[in-house]
Formats: structure tokens, C-alpha cells, sequence
């Protein structure tokens, strides 16, 4: 593996440690409702690298759903259910390192065949058509089903809530 | 010659680290809630993935925006099932830890 | 000078700096010719309205939305009080009032913020700082001409719609931190509020860019050489309009902040400026969405005498923005509970219907 | 304008060097405008504790309670009988932001196209005739 001259990109470096650090505060912070918002700032982050690398259409889905709806109703759920009383026992974090370094390994194994990757090169935005056209001819069977899982998970879940 | 492209390794170090906390909040965390944040965190490391992928390495960035949006929709499918289920969890039990859940126990 | 003035000018000058430096490092890292031509286009643009810091600061940008958010507060003002026979601001200015909104903005600056014990000062704070830059973001997108536009996105009006969904989020953070029950019950208002409008609008928004066959502005726009897609798409605008105003928070869907029920919804405990930061939100979003109704239904800045295209847009807005103002005076306040059935039956239904309308009448007319 | 001009500028900047960057003059004037709308709130938020008089006292410094004596906490839990509504909108969000590329291909497959997106879009209806049904009878919800 040669690594480049080549420059790094100071806005991906930008936009990696803000994600880094808003999902540690996510999950880490004592107030449940900061971690909220900043896992919805983390969701900010993932949606500009996606803009950034191209992917326009997905980083507006991005946007607008993932922001826009589920960040909003985690946010939602949060402040409805408001803190846990029973605290989180010290223990866990160990064990959760443990597995988190184990994944972590595992992952590392696999990065390594990044070297038999082929040359890069840059692909800019893509034709949005392209996408329609791919999405309705290739995954057409793929969206009907999308809509019937989604059919039936909102069945499902409004059962759930109706008691 | 293999030339690797830094900022990819950038990008998939940053899914992998992401994909990394996931796993550590879903193993430690009792909180429902917190589970929930740290499935969508491994989610999002996963999309992250693929887009990354194709935006340095080929020219199949639309199978990647298509392979995103299908992720994203069945992310907002299971955010809709767990924050139902937690609802009904906290309606039931006034709180919401994972350890109050025993009684599914066969 | 006392010590808690002294503070305040402190953060002052430190914002500044941070600013500065934020400014420097974008410098250190964009590519220097990229820089260097953006600020000779910001001192001496070639041409004035292409100009990033004319569209920034002076017409789509800034002083154009605030000006057009000053006196459409006048004219609702006016409007709501000839058509309820009363007389409305009379005195400031000598002549019908005409500076009330200057002496109310004077007003305002000078009232007190108070901050109550409990909120939780961090997001108190953040959320109208929050809920301004959202509003003045969703102004960005809309196009006012083929170049009189201040972020060109090729997918923008599915962007529109995107940034157009944070706002609950700001509403949620003031009603949480607030700590107030009125807040909160406000907040949880605007949230079922924005998902039963939602829907709809985002259906009946998908009329005309499938008569144009683009969900880029500028495309939808020039589609509409021949006809505009009111006629075709009219189910979808009337759809689009009642969408619209539930978005903006005004009167016949006033039902987050509904003083009579809840104090003032989620903004119960703001005064002073924070309060104006969120009104000045609600009408930047009011002017933003008239002005894509214009560009989606009745032809942005084609017309038919030639005026300079952004005179059209502007025209066209401000008819659109006086219908917003007008059905304010006119209707009751509905309960939330009508809001949701009205969102999920009626309203879905006659946009799906409109949908369809437009790709038959579409299909009629050969668009 | 000599001062200004573009030859005399190019390499006085840090960044002139190397580092291309797709940075391009839109996303920079949009974050001069972000910035610029930041620091208006700031800005405008600061005039108040700069000119208008500020007087502490417990009772100012108060919740609105309509008069009552507050409560330390005031985030009591909400009545949560719209809760499936919310869900319902989050799938059918997801699902709209799909349906909008129905948009470039509805000249190129008229048929097929319409038969795929509105089949999603038909799909969806179902679960909002549920909870409108489940509406009318709010009591029973939680």
C-alpha cells in the first residue's frame, strides 16, 4: 500500500471528528436529551460527507428523513420517557470495550484487503436519472416490497401503541 | 502501481470507528433508549460504507445512492417497531432498562 | 462600567474573533484561487446580481427578508384590522402607523431576556438562534431567477423540503428546555402539526415536478413556458397553499402556539429578542414558501410583459404572501385533533387525487 | 482597482499552494450566509443584556405558571393518544422521499413507472385508514 501525495482532505478530517465525537457524546453524556441532539448532529455530519462525496439525492434522503423524521422522533421519545432512574452499572463499559476492541479487530482483518482495491478516481455527481431509471428497472420488485414492509411495520407498530 | 486513496481510508476508518461505538453502546448501555442510539450510529457506518466505496473507487455511485435510500427507509421501519416498543416498555414498567424486560424468558 | 457589561462585551469581541478565525481557516484549507476570486466578486463583482455577498446580504439573502418580514407584519396588521372593522396601529409614524414595526422592533430590544431558574439554559439559548438560522436557510434554495439564487443544488426542492422538516426539532428543544408545561405541550403541537401536514405537501409538490419531469426549481420553472401549472395542477396547489400555512403557524392552523389554550405554545417563556428571533423564523419561512409556490405553480419570473425576471418573482410572492395574510383574519382556530384528521384524510386523499389529476390533465394538454 | 486585481491576489493565500479542494463558490457564499445568519442571532440575542435594564430577583426569575406558585419540575408527561400518528409519518416519509424519483423516468417508462410508484404510493394508504380509524375513538389510546 503506497500511500499518495496526494492531499487529505481537511473537511472530511473536519466532518469525521465531528461525527466521532457526537456519537461518543450520544452515548456517553449523563443528560439523555444532549445525547439526543447530538446523535441528530451526528446524523448532520454523515448526511454533508455523503453531499460531499457526491451523493446528492442520498444526502438529502438523508436530510430529510433521517433528520427530519427519526432524529426528530428520537428527540420525541426522549423527552416523553425523560431520564432512566436505575443508573448504568460501570461494569457494562468494560465488558462493551472488550467487545467493541474484539469487532474492532475483526474489522481490521477485513481492512487490510483494501490493498487489492483497483486504482481510485474521483466520480463527481451522478446523473439523477440514472438513479430513477436504475432504482424503477433493476429494484422496481425491490420498492414495491420496501412499501409493503412499510406498510405493515406502521401496522404493526400502531398496534403496539394502541395497548 | 496500487495507489491507495487517503481520503478513503479516511472515510472508511471514520465508518469503522463509528460501526465500533455502535457495538460498544448496544454491549453496554441498559438504557432502551441509548440501545436505539447506537444501532442507528451502526446504520449510518454502514451507509457510510457503501457510498464511500463507490465514490472512490468506481463509477457505481447511483448503486450506492439506491443501496443508501433502501438502508435509510428500513432505518425508519425499525426506529418506528423500537420507538413503539419502548413506549409501551416505559407505559408498562415506568421505566426503560432492558433488565425489566425478563418476562419474554421461556 | 459594570462587571456584567464587561462580560458582554467580552463575548461580543469574542464571537468576532472566533468568526475571524472560522473565516482563516476556511481560507487555509479552500483552494486559494477559489478564494481570491470569491473575494474580488465580493468587493467588485463583475456583474451586481450575481454577486455572492449582493445575494447573501442584500436580495434573496438578508435585507431583502427582513425588509419583506417588516412590512408584511404591517400589512397583516392592517389586513386583519379593516377586515374585523377595527382601525389597527395608528399613532407611531404619524401617518396609519406606518412605523409600528420599527417602534415595536425598538421595543423589543429593549425589554429584558429574562432566563427563569430551571430551563436549561444551553438549548434556551441555542433554540432561536437555531430556529433563525433554519428560517434563513430555507431561503437559500428557492431560486428568485435562473441566477439570483444563493445556493444552487441540483436537487433542491427535495432540499427545501428537508430543511423545511428541522424546524420542529427547534420547537421541540425550547418546549424542553423551557421546562414548562405550556412549552412542551406547544412543542409536542408543532410536532403532530408538521406530521400531518407533511405528507400532503410533500405529495402535492410532486405534481408539478412530474408535469416538468425535474425536481430542480430552475427546470420546473421553465417548463412552464406555455402554461403555468396552476391549471393543470390545481387540486395540488390548493392543497399546496392549506399546506403552506400550516407550515407558517398562522391562524386557521395557529395550533402550537395557541394563546388562548396553552400561554404561547413553545415560546411561553421567551421575551425580549429571542421571542422576535422566532417570529422573524415563521415569517423568513412564510416568504420562502410563497416564493416556491410561485416557482411551482404559477410560472416564477416568466410573464407576460418582459420586467426583469426577479420583478415577476417578487410580484407574484407578494400576492401569494397577501393571501396568506388575508385568510389569517378570516378563519377560527381548529384543535388538533381536526388538524390530524384533516391531514391524514381529507388533505392526503385530495393530494394523491390532485396527483393523479395533474398526470391526466397532463397527458391532455401534451406537457 | 489595481489592489483587486486577481493576478496580484493569487498566492498571497495559505491555501494557494496544493490542496484542490471540489470547494466551490456556491457552498462558500452559503457559508458565509450560514455565518452571517449565526451571528445575526448572537448578535441580536446580545443587544437586550447590553441596553435593557436587567433586575434579578426570585420572582422574575420564575416559571409562567399562570400565576401559580411553579413546581421545581415542570416537564410532567404528556397525554400521548396522537403517538401513532407520528409513526405512521415516519414511514410514509420515508417512503414520499422514494416516490420523488418517480420524477426522471415518468418520460421514459410512462407505464411502468406509474404502475411501480403508485403501487408504493398505494401501499401506504392501509395504515393511515388504521389510525384514522383508531382516531375516532382517542379514550381508549394511551
Amino acid at each position: 500500500m503506497i500511500f499518495p501525495p496526494g492531499p487529505l482532505d481537511p473537511i472530511i478530517i473536519f466532518l469525521a471528528t465531528l461525527s466521532v465525537m457526537s456519537a461518543i457524546i450520544a452515548l456517553e453524556s449523563r443528560q439523555i436529551v444532549y445525547g439526543a441532539v447530538s446523535l441528530i448532529v451526528m446524523f448532520l455530519g454523515i448526511s454533508a460527507i455523503f453531499l460531499y462525496l457526491g451523493g446528492l439525492y442520498l444526502g438529502v434522503v438523508q436530510l430529510g428523513v433521517y433528520v427530519g423524521a427519526i432524529g426528530v422522533l428520537i428527540l420525541f421519545a426522549v423527552i416523553l420517557v425523560g431520564e432512566s432512574r436505575t443508573p448504568e452499572p460501570n461494569v457494562n463499559r468494560i465488558i462493551g470495550a472488550t467487545a467493541a476492541m474484539i469487532v474492532l479487530g475483526s474489522l481490521l482483518v477485513g481492512f487490510t484487503a483494501l490493498q487489492m482495491l483497483p486504482a481510485p478516481h474521483h466520480v463527481g455527481a451522478q446523473e439523477l436519472s440514472r438513479i430513477a431509471s436504475r432504482l424503477m428497472r433493476d429494484y422496481g420488485l425491490v420498492i414495491v416490497a420496501l412499501g409493503s414492509l412499510l406498510a405493515s411495520t406502521a401496522f404493526g407498530s400502531v398496534m403496539i401503541t394502541r395497548r | 502501481m496500487m495507489v491507495m486513496e487517503l481520503n478513503l481510508i479516511m472515510v472508511s476508518t471514520l465508518s469503522m470507528i463509528l460501526f465500533v461505538i455502535g457495538v460498544y453502546g448496544l454491549v453496554s448501555k441498559r438504557n432502551l433508549l441509548r440501545l436505539i442510539f447506537s444501532i442507528e450510529i451502526m446504520i449510518n457506518a454502514a451507509t457510510l460504507n457503501f457510498v464511500a466505496f463507490a465514490a472512490y473507487l468506481g463509477s457505481s455511485m447511483s448503486v450506492a445512492q439506491i443501496a443508501g435510500v433502501i438502508i435509510i427507509a428500513l432505518a425508519a421501519a425499525e426506529a418506528a417497531a423500537g420507538l413503539s416498543l419502548i413506549l409501551e416498555a416505559h407505559r408498562l414498567r415506568k421505566d426503560v432498562v432492558v433488565d425489566q424486560l425478563r418476562e419474554m424468558k421461556g | 462600567m459594570d462587571a456584567q457589561t464587561k462580560d458582554v462585551r467580552d463575548s461580543v469581541s469574542f464571537w468576532l474573533i472566533i468568526s475571524l478565525v472560522v473565516i482563516l481557516i476556511i481560507g487555509w484549507v479552500v483552494e486559494g484561487d477559489v478564494l481570491i476570486d470569491f473575494l474580488v466578486d465580493l468587493v467588485s463583482g463583475p456583474q451586481v446580481l450575481t454577486n455572492p455577498l449582493f445575494l447573501s446580504i442584500v436580495f434573496p439573502g438578508l435585507l431583502y427578508v427582513s425588509i419583506v418580514a417588516a412590512v408584511a407584519i404591517y400589512v397583516e396588521r392592517k389586513i386583519a384590522a379593516k377586515i374585523q372593522i377595527r382601525i389597527g396601529p395608528q399613532y407611531a409614524g404619524r401617518v396609519e402607523g406606518i412605523l409600528q414595526v420599527v417602534a415595536d422592533g425598538i421595543k423589543m430590544a429593549a425589554k429584558e431576556f429574562v432566563i427563569p431558574r430551571t430551563v436549561d439554559v444551553t438549548f434556551f439559548v441555542a433554540a432561536p438562534i437555531l430556529s433563525l438560522t433554519v428560517g434563513m436557510l430555507s431561503i437559500t434554495v428557492v431560486p428568485f431567477s435562473p441566477t439570483t439564487v444563493i445556493f444552487p443544488f441540483p436537487v433542491n426542492l427535495l432540499l427545501f423540503f428537508a430543511i423545511v422538516s428541522f424546524f420542529p426539532l427547534t420547537a421541540l428543544l425550547a418546549g424542553w428546555a423551557s421546562n414548562n408545561k405550556f412549552s412542551l405541550i406547544g412543542a409536542a403541537r408543532a410536532l403532530f402539526q408538521q406530521a400531518s401536514y407533511e405528507i400532503p405537501m410533500l405529495i402535492s409538490a410532486l405534481a408539478p415536478a412530474l408535469l416538468a419531469g425535474s425536481l430542480r426549481i430552475e427546470d420546473i420553472v421553465m417548463a412552464q413556458k406555455d402554461m403555468p401549472f396552476l391549471f393543470p395542477a390545481i387540486l395540488s396547489a390548493i392543497i399546496f397553499l392549506a399546506a403552506a400555512l400550516a407550515e407558517t403557524e398562522k391562524h386557521p392552523f395557529e395550533i402550537p402556539e395557541a394563546d388562548s389554550e396553552i400561554v404561547a405554545g413553545w415560546m411561553t417563556e421567551y421575551s425580549s429578542m429571542p421571542y422576535t428571533l422566532f417570529m422573524l423564523a415563521v415569517y423568513v419561512k412564510m416568504i420562502s414558501l410563497s416564493t416556491l409556490f410561485t416557482d411551482l405553480f404559477l410560472s416564477g419570473w416568466l410573464g407576460p410583459i418582459s420586467l426583469p425576471p426577479e420583478a415577476w418573482t417578487v410580484v407574484k410572492s407578494w400576492i401569494v404572501l397577501l393571501i396568506f395574510l388575508t385568510v389569517r383574519a378570516l378563519f377560527p382556530r381548529i384543535r388538533i385533533d381536526q388538524m390530524l384528521k384533516m391531514g391524514w384524510g381529507s388533505m392526503l386523499l385530495l393530494s394523491v387525487a390532485g396527483l393523479f389529476l395533474a398526470i391526466a390533465l397532463g397527458m391532455v394538454v401534451g406537457l | 482597482m489595481i489592489l483587486l486585481d486577481r493576478k496580484n491576489l493569487k498566492g498571497l493565500l495559505p491555501g494557494s499552494a496544493g490542496c484542490g479542494l471540489p470547494l466551490s463558490q456556491p457552498l462558500l457564499s452559503l457559508i458565509a450566509y450560514l455565518l452571517l445568519a449565526i451571528e445575526g442571532g448572537i448578535v441580536s440575542i446580545l443587544i437586550p443584556l447590553l441596553i435593557a435594564p436587567r433586575i434579578r430577583g426570585l420572582f422574575k426569575e420564575d416559571r409562567f405558571e399562570c400565576g401559580q406558585t411553579p413546581p421545581p419540575y415542570g416537564r410532567r408527561r404528556l397525554a400521548m393518544q396522537y403517538y401513532p400518528f407520528l409513526l405512521v409519518f415516519l414511514v410514509f416519509d420515508a417512503a414520499s422521499f422514494i416516490l420523488f424519483m418517480w420524477v426522471y423516468v415518468s418520460r421514459v417508462y410512462p407505464i411502468y413507472s406509474f404502475l411501480i410508484f403508485s403501487t408504493l404510493l398505494f401501499l401506504l394508504l392501509p395504515p393511515v385508514l388504521l389510525v384514522r380509524k383508531l382516531a375516532e375513538d382517542i379514550r381508549q389510546w394511551w
